[in-house]
């Protein structure tokens, strides 16, 4: 085939997809359009169920509460990516650098405000904008920033303990449904009394772990233990 | 008081769009950059201007995320992309 | 309430523009860019949406995590290459 | 008619503009840009959707879904660029093996 044939062979195809997705897009918006005015969402039931959900916030009574398996699946899933991660490798050598003076003050000024904010977040997630995912997102990036920055991770952190770290989002959600299965015979079925505590108990490890987890990803490998 | 609110805000997501003209012609990478990091402190005011023309409190604290977490993308760019394209041309 | 529409038209338009050009820009570093500055206006459009739950979690993602974790493996990405630089080549010859 | 529906239509658009990237490029950090953007535009469909009635307090259902989303979205990003630049290292190159090159 020559050159000519393979280009002309190659604009045909870019014209015959952009007809298919042509298609496709006036396809979705036409069901977008046609969609009734009055649908019953999940509102309804959300709004009445919310004084036995233990939070203001229906977001997060959603997140943590009705469709908690949601959340302890993801968490698992956050796990997954991680482990595929590691297993591709360890993670490249940071070089050494000379600490800058203006981004180690930088970073000494942010890092400590991100840890409150992320805390912050964590607690007005009960009944306004927020929560785990959330707070867990800017712990992250202020572990991010310290990788960043340079700072050498301590000797005993790739050890035990980030791995314990990982997976207590993960345990104690296994552990708090476990727990409530064995009291009341249904996974995750948080009593009314206690439900905000709970809520606030899980999603407290589940921010760690997201946190720790995020930044872990960015490493892009498995950090090297010893060395 | 709101429609005047609604009005600025408007007005800053037109300068935002501005910006984009910097992105996208920027000769070096920090030009761009840069760019990015403005559409960042625009966003910041334009929800804060949002938060008082509807009287949603809350989104003051997306503005704070977002205004603690762009120093992050910067950081980034500096330590990382950017340091590379100055080895890049000592080797050259 | 003309100005809340041309709001949403004009945050609507702008992000569809910035997925375009992130999306066909022949240098990989302003597409990341193009795509970090697309996460931004996305968390003020789910502001407009009336999901704050939402824009605070983009807000994070978007401001301090998905441009960390693509310029730092852009950077390796060019760290590894070579000198022929075969995705600028690539990305033009599509125009 | 509802604001909202202005966003679903963009999320149509944001997703078919992704899924266009992501059939035509063959460089892979390319394609991620382009998963990214169409998860984006499939997000902005759901929360609008949810937010359709006006009037209405929106669903808070959908908007749980789009948090957990978002960060499922970023880990498999960051998984992605992993096994990118893996195949880099294997391989010397950034893209699939048994796509021709020339597009």
């Amino acid at each position: 085939m020559s050159v000519a044939d393979r280009n002309r062979l190659a604009l045909l195809f870019r014209w015959v997809l952009l007809l298919l997705l042509l298609a496709l897009a006036g396809g979705l918006a036409y069901a977008l359009l046609s969609l009734p005015d009055q649908a019953p969402g999940l509102s309804e039931r959300v709004t009445a169920n919310m004084e036995r959900s233990g939070v203001r916030n229906p977001v997060t009574a959603v997140l943590l509460n009705f469709r908690g398996y949601d959340t302890l699946l993801e968490m698992g899933v956050l796990l997954v990516a991680l482990l595929g991660v590691w297993s591709l490798g360890t993670a490249a050598q940071q070089r050494r650098v000379v600490p800058e003076p203006v981004l180690s003050f930088l970073v000494g000024g942010l890092v400590p405000v991100m840890i409150l904010m992320a805390g912050y977040l964590l607690w007005t997630g009960a009944h306004a904008p927020g929560g785990a995912f959330q707070a867990g997102s800017v712990l992250a990036a202020s572990g991010i920033l310290l990788l960043l920055s340079g700072k050498r991770l301590p000797a005993w952190l790739p050890g035990r303990s980030l791995r314990f770290v990982l997976v207590l989002g993960l345990g104690v959600f296994v552990a708090v449904g476990v727990t409530l299965m064995s009291a009341s015979g249904l996974f995750l079925q948080y009593p009314s009394s206690l439900a905000g505590g709970l809520i606030l108990f899980v999603e407290a490890a589940a921010t760690l772990s997201i946190g720790v987890t995020l930044s872990a990803l960015f490493l892009g490998g498995r950090p090297d233990q010893g060395e | 008081m709101a429609v005047f609110y609604s009005g600025v805000a408007l007005f800053l997501l037109l300068t935002l769009v501005a910006g984009l003209w910097r992105v996208l012609q920027g000769p070096t990478p920090a030009d761009r950059m840069l760019a990015a990091q403005l559409f960042g402190t625009t966003a910041v005011a334009c929800l804060l201007l949002l938060a008082q023309a509807f009287g949603r409190p809350h989104l003051r604290d997306v503005a704070l995320v977002f205004a603690l977490l762009a120093a992050v993308t910067a950081v980034a760019f500096v330590r990382r992309t950017w340091t590379v394209r100055e080895e890049d041309d000592a080797a050259d | 309430m003309v100005l809340q529409w041309l709001f949403d038209g004009v945050l609507v338009l702008t992000l569809l523009w910035l997925a375009w050009r992130a999306l066909r820009s022949p240098d990989l570093f302003t597409a990341i860019v193009l795509f970090i500055a697309f996460g931004l206006v996305m968390a003020l459009a789910w502001v407009r949406l009336q999901a704050p739950d939402v824009a605070l979690a983009e807000a994070a993602i978007g401001a301090g995590l998905t441009g960390a974790l693509l310029l730092a493996a852009l950077a390796r990405l060019n760290v590894l290459a070579d000198s022929t630089n075969d995705d600028q080549t690539a990305g033009t010859e599509n125009e | 008619m509802n604001s909202s529906l202005l966003y679903a239509l963009a999320g149509v658009g944001l997703f078919t503009l992704g899924l266009y990237a992501l059939i035509v490029h063959t460089h892979l950090l390319r394609k991620i840009l382009a998963i990214n953007v169409m998860g984006s535009g499939v997000f902005l469909v759901l929360v609008a959707l949810g937010g359709r009635i006006p009037g209405t307090p929106p669903d808070p259902v959908p908007h749980a879904m789009v948090i957990t989303g978002i960060v499922v979205a970023v880990s498999a990003t960051a998984l992605a660029l992993a096994l990118m630049l893996r195949l880099r290292a294997e391989t010397g190159q950034e893209r699939l093996p048994e796509e021709p090159s020339g597009y």
